[in-house]
């Protein structure tokens, strides 16, 4: 059973379609890689994914399990997590409150022991400040932990980023582009984060733009072009694929297409 | 000095010079305080402005003739804005902080009605300057008033329709407190004349048109006459409204109106209008044997040279509420409020601008009917309605 | 009652809600103006009225001709719009909405503070424009000044969309409305022009103002309600959207009127919010606002 | 943070050492009042923080469950016979229960919608005090039967400077364990984030529509405190004035904070007593200080003197 599929997935706005028709398959413990041009349609399909838009037709199955239109609460309940291109971080938080609201679904939730703040809040409150180090440790922001979320660089968001959506303990985690604006190091640093994460038995998805990255980390590649799937296979494949390389060259030129077969 | 700093400085100077001159008003123990909490500003202050500056100028008139007992008047008015809450903290602020010894004042019903208990508890007389009937039913024993009640407003009102045999009437009310309040009354006691009230509509204080009410009460068969229980701008908008469409029958305000800039407000749509109202507005008309005369002539001279407006009843309440207060201070012989509450209690044939005062212990506002005068609205002007057809 | 007088009545409501829905409408454009130019929802907008009515009203009296003291009760509205700006407004750059929004009510208990010591805390009117004999159409009476409110309201309406479509610094106050990084990139001034919205917004508050004290009279205090009510205007039709603004004002004026008229007169402005609220609830960006899609 | 335990107690105790110490140096009974006066007010603030501070949402309208919660010890003991106390609680839960009702719709709006839609709300239940004056006696105000416990009657400054002293701390309390736990968190994090929030398992409506609840029965008790210490109240206190004068000393105080709130509605309710002598200049001054305090502090007071605290530390 795949980890997650789509089925004949489409959505439009106001008439434009910005996916139409994607189906595709993520087998567990894949790191499976979705590119294409800019407007492709990625984040749509990832926004579709996790629950924020509902698609107009086609299905969304998470582990066998049909979840389309499900709310993105229910989906991380079923153990969903997500990252974001442009960055959602509790600005008004420390780093290490971010990584603690990852813990809600982990976490004892009544209302009234909170309000009345019994023993037990107390005790679990520490436990998960603990769990939330040992996250921030995982990427490399321990010694941030108590510094407010908005001193931290760029890189960091996106590290502190992928420590929240960890916290959940989700089985599939969807990273859209989690290697944007990172200079080579912070890129490297990244990619070990990622192959950890699927060695700790977590199906990755994600989105990326830089093409040596995605061809050196991805089990399988899903090429989206107008919102529609161009291409899918392994690196190697879709690295020779003539669609593709027409697709890459007609548009965007040669730098990139070689870039992609680099 | 960052800029943040800046503006905490300012707070903490603001914050000091309030606490210095509080220390400085507590300074001057010797002289007889009254206090008054009124509606200076908000939505009420055409009411407590004429008040606050009618306490001012005879306050300062009787202290330059050398007080009262021999000793200086010391006047503490707060504002309230109308706001009940806050009035009952300048009531505490008046009993614990200023110890005055008796208080005029409180604008609106609402603050009166809120700030009676304190003054009640700490027995200290308490002459309020607003119109509801249950200000004084039941008679509390420190409170009293002196403006007349909304309830003799309707009686007026209804007793002049009675002698014209108009019967059948049409009410629009506004609903603010004041009508509200005049509202409940007349429905009370128009029955005792026998007139029905065939359409019976209100209007928001604020409202800037009141066509689509009016209609209705147009559009009611048999409609005679329209009584419209109301304060502030809206009776002049319901005036000009009422010409607007044309409406024929009489038209009767309250004497929540009775002031010159109702017929400003309302220009030639004034005309005919009739308001039960007190002797004050027709100072100069009233004949020469009136005994009210004198005394509602020099207040409006008096009144009119220092502020430069027209004067309003309202104005006067304060003057027959300080001169009640003051003439029971020099019969009492002592500041003492207990003393001076008996002899407010004991007012007789005191003239005022609302009409001639006969307290008792069940009666703490000791005005009657004959007190209002029913006006007419001609040729810009008021003029008393004389005889009753 | 006959089908002639069913219609006079209606005509009767109608009228009603029109003017007063004219001024609503001018106070909801001010708002949209300025929240287009700078996110701020002005809470002090309706002292822009005030201001407009109590100004003339003095400057009148003082024995200078009616044009004349409204063009400067125009003009001291922009300079107070002006200065809105440019000293509580900019220096509090960058602060969250709410803070802006309190900042505005400051600043309106402020002009109202001044407006009480400058003049007086009577009402005023003035004389209407042309005169109070009203014209009678179809059994229902609307007064010349009324006409005068509407026309009044049209013509800004229509001087607005002219200057926003054929000028070149209507077109960059809409550029700048729409993306204030990429106007400020391609060359805009957009400081200028938020200021330029707060004086403009200022100037439609005090015509209106003018416009209308005939009919309702003005003192200091007018101009809380005239803000919750055009606030409320503008939110009915969609935030940011001068068409809305406009429609939202008249329809919240209509509501009023026949709630008035036809339902029940205490509770007019209770059916009025209720159907601000129904209308929220099906489409929660008002008649007109745009449709937001979730960006992530 | 190791802080988040310090705050959450140093808050308390900063609260706690201000109510009991404060009448040492109060010279009169006046003070007692203007003092209760602000813990009823801070009461109902830091309610209002919960939805508005930490959760980013709000409300136009709130002064609408403060005049359920005066109207119902109003209403309830003269009408109904009930005990004051009990209605104190009714009108807790019928406050919660409106907003749970009415909650779920307003909630779905967004921003300046939302701020039109919560004051839609509470011009509404203003509206129905003073219209309905059979109950409510109208504009003109009721007045409130005193609190009894045990045939004793409560009245005067005094004693309601201690009860509602105890009842702030109470609430201050519930607020605080309230930040510090994982529905508080929820909270604070939807206010950055919704997406982010729903993604991290966090059902967003829930959350609001809780800290809507909680923040109109804060209201509410408040409102209750009011009418009872006051033994008369007018609908003016439902009105959209006092919502946006409790909006002010949320954010004048700095939202989010809990002693904030606690300070702006100290600003908010002694500033007119202490501008008095002002005269006609109150309302101008009163305008000013609202603007200049927000300018230079627009994190809020609280929020911002620490900052700047911490700066010169630093």
């Amino acid at each position: 059973m795949s980890a997650l599929a789509a089925e004949n997935v489409a959505i439009a706005f106001g008439g434009i379609v910005a996916v139409d028709g994607v189906s595709f398959s993520v087998e567990p413990g894949n790191i499976f890689s979705i590119i294409g041009p800019n407007g492709a349609g990625k984040t749509t399909l990832f926004n579709i994914m996790s629950g924020i838009y509902r698609p107009g037709s086609g299905r969304i199955l998470l582990a066998g399990e049909d979840v389309t239109g499900l709310e993105p609460h229910r989906l991380a309940a079923k153990g969903l997590a997500r990252t974001f291109q442009n960055l959602q971080i509790f600005f008004r938080m420390s780093v290490v409150e971010n990584v603690m609201v990852g813990r809600h679904l982990r976490e004892a939730r009544d209302l009234m022991k909170a309000l009345f703040r019994f023993p037990s809040v107390g005790h679990q409150n520490r436990a998960t400040r603990e769990k939330a180090r040992e996250l921030l440790a995982f990427v490399g922001l321990a010694d941030r932990a108590d510094d407010a979320a908005g001193s931290l660089p760029y890189g960091g968001l996106r590290r502190l980023e992928i420590a929240r959506a960890l916290a959940l303990e989700p089985r599939l985690l969807l990273l859209d582009e989690p290697a944007a604006g990172c200079n080579p190091v912070e890129t490297e640093a990244v990619e070990g984060l990622v192959r950890e994460i699927v060695r700790s038995g977590i199906t990755v998805v994600l989105v990326e733009h830089d093409m040596r990255f995605v061809m050196r980390v991805s089990d399988r590649i899903l090429v989206l072009d107008g919102g529609k799937k161009l291409a899918e296979g392994t690196a190697d494949e879709v690295r020779r694929n003539p669609q593709v390389i027409a697709a890459y060259l007609g548009r965007y030129g040669s730098k990139e297409a070689a870039r992609a077969r680099s | 000095m960052t800029k943040p700093f800046r503006g905490v400085m300012l707070l903490t100077i603001a914050v000091a010079c309030m606490a210095l001159a509080m220390a400085v008003s507590n300074a001057l123990a010797q002289d007889i305080k009254i206090g008054a909490s009124l509606s200076v500003t908000g939505p009420a202050s055409f009411l407590g402005a004429p008040e606050d500056k009618t306490l001012h100028l005879y306050v300062d008139k009787i202290n330059a003739e050398g007080g009262v007992l021999g000793k200086k008047l010391q006047l503490v008015i707060y504002d309230d804005g109308g706001d009940p809450n806050k009035a009952r903290t300048f009531a505490t602020r008046l009993v614990e902080e200023d110890k005055v010894v008796v208080v005029v004042g409180g604008t609106t019903t609402g603050a009166t009605l809120a700030m009676a208990p304190i003054f009640e508890d700490a027995q200290i007389p308490f002459v309020s300057l607003a119109g509801a009937v249950e200000i004084i039913d039941p008679v509390r024993k420190y409170v009293f008033k002196t403006p007349h009640t909304d309830r003799m407003a309707c009686e007026k009102i209804f007793e002049d329709l009675k002698a014209r045999g108009l019967t059948k009437i049409g009410m629009i009310s506004g609903t603010d407190a004041f009508g509200k309040s005049m509202h409940e009354q007349c429905l009370k006691v128009v029955g005792n004349y026998g007139i029905t009230v065939l359409a019976d509509e209100s209007y928001g204080a604020q409202d800037s048109d009141m066509t689509p009410q009016l209609t209705n009460i147009k559009n009611a068969a048999g409609l005679q006459a329209v009584v419209n229980p109301g304060f502030g701008q809206g009776p002049a908008i319901v005036t000009r409204n009422y010409k607007q469409l044309g409406i024929t029958v009489p038209l009767y305000e309250s004497h929540g109106v009775a002031s010159k800039s109702y017929i400003d407000l309302a220009g030639p749509a004034a005309e005919a209008v009739r308001l039960p109202a007190a002797a004050l507005l027709v100072a100069d008309q009233l004949p020469d044997g009136d005994p009210q005369k004198p005394v509602v002539v020099a207040y409006k001279r008096a009144y009119e040279k220092a502020t430069g407006q027209p004067v309003s009843t309202f104005g006067g309440h304060a003057y027959d509420g300080l001169f009640i207060v003051i003439e029971a201070i020099r019969r009492a012989g002592t500041a003492d409020p207990k003393r001076i509450r008996d002899e407010i209690e004991r007012t007789t044939g005191f003239i005022g601008t609302g009409g001639i005062v006969n307290m008792s212990p069940s009666d703490h506002l000791g005005l009657n009917l004959s007190a209002f005068r029913m006006l007419e609205i001609k040729n810009g002007d008021w003029t008393m309605v004389t005889a009753t057809h | 009652m006959d089908g002639f007088a069913t219609m006079a009545e209606f005509l009767q409501f109608a009228f009603s809600g029109l003017t007063v829905g004219a001024v609503y409408a001018l106070v909801a454009l001010g708002f949209t103006i300025i929240y287009n130019a700078s996110d701020v929802v002005n809470f002090a907008q309706g002292e822009f009225v005030m201001l407009g009515g109590m100004v003339t009203v003095a400057v009148s009296a003082a024995g200078i001709p009616l044009p004349l003291a409204a063009l400067f009760a125009v003009a001291l509205a922009v300079g107070v719009g002006v200065a809105l700006h440019r000293l509580a407004i900019e220096p509090a750059h960058g602060a969250s909405p709410v803070v802006l929004i309190i900042i505005t009510i400051g600043a309106s208990i402020f002009i109202r503070g001044v407006a009480q010591i400058v003049f007086d805390r009577q009402f005023h009117k003035l004389p209407s424009f042309s005169g109070d004999a009203p014209f009678v159409l179809f059994g229902a009476t609307i007064l010349p000044q009324s006409l005068w409110v509407m026309g009044g309201a049209g013509a800004i309406v229509v001087v607005l969309h002219a200057f926003f479509e054929r000028t070149i610094l209507g077109k960059a106050v809409l550029a700048a409305a729409a993306n204030r990084l990429a106007a400020r990139l391609v060359g805009i001034d957009t400081r200028l022009i938020m200021t330029l919205s707060f004086g403009i917004s200022a100037a439609i508050g005090a015509v209106a103002g003018i416009l209308v004290t005939p009919i309702t009279l003005t003192s200091y205090n007018v101009g809380t309600l005239l803000a919750l009510k055009g606030f409320a205007g503008g939110m009915l039709g969609g935030m940011g959207n001068p068409l809305g603004a406009v429609l939202g004002g008249l329809l919240l004026g209509l509501v009023e009127a026949f709630g008035a008229g036809y339902l029940s007169s205490t509770y007019k402005d209770g059916i009025a919010f209720v159907m601000i609220l129904v209308v929220l609830f099906v489409s929660p960006r008002g008649l007109l606002g745009r449709r937001s899609v979730e960006r992530v | 943070m190791r802080g988040i335990f310090s705050k959450r107690r140093m808050t308390l105790l900063v609260l706690v050492a201000l109510v009991a110490v404060l009448p040492l140096v109060f010279p009169s009974g006046y003070y007692y009042r203007v003092a209760a006066l602000v813990w009823i007010s801070a009461l109902a603030a830091v309610g209002l923080n919960i939805l508005m501070g930490y959760a980013g949402q709000v409300s136009l309208g709130h002064a609408g469950f403060f005049g359920v919660g005066a109207y119902a010890v109003a209403i309830g003991p003269a009408r109904l016979g009930l005990a004051s106390w009990i209605c104190i609680l009714l009108g807790a839960a019928a406050s919660g229960g409106i907003a749970w009702l009415v909650g779920r719709p307003i909630l779905r709006l967004k921003g300046h919608y939302l701020a039109i839609g919560t004051l839609g709300f509470g011009v509404l239940i203003a509206l129905v005090l003073t219209s309905e004056a059979k109950w409510t006696g109208g504009p003109d105000g009721t007045s409130v039967a005193r609190l009894a416990v045990a045939n004793m009657r409560i009245s005067g400054p005094t004693a309601w400077y201690w009860i509602s002293g105890f009842v702030l701390v109470f609430g201050a309390w519930l607020a605080l364990n309230l930040e510090d736990s994982p529905a508080g968190r929820a909270l604070r994090a939807l206010h950055d984030s919704e997406i982010a929030a729903a993604l991290g398992g966090i059902d967003v409506a829930r959350h609001k529509l809780w800290a809507f609840v909680l923040a109109a029965v804060y209201a509410s008790i408040a409102g209750s405190e009011l009418a009872l210490f006051d033994g008369f109240i007018t609908p003016d206190t439902a009105g959209f004035l006092h919502s946006i004068e409790l909006v002010a000393m949320v954010v004048l105080g700095g939202m989010g904070s809990v002693l904030g709130s606690v300070v702006g509605a100290a600003l908010l309710t002694t500033l007119p007593q202490l501008l008095t002598v002002f005269v006609e200049y109150e309302q101008a001054l009163l305008g000013l200080i609202i603007m200049l305090a927000m300018i230079f502090l627009r994190l809020g007071i609280v929020p911002g003197v620490q900052r700047m605290l911490a700066r010169s530390a630093s």
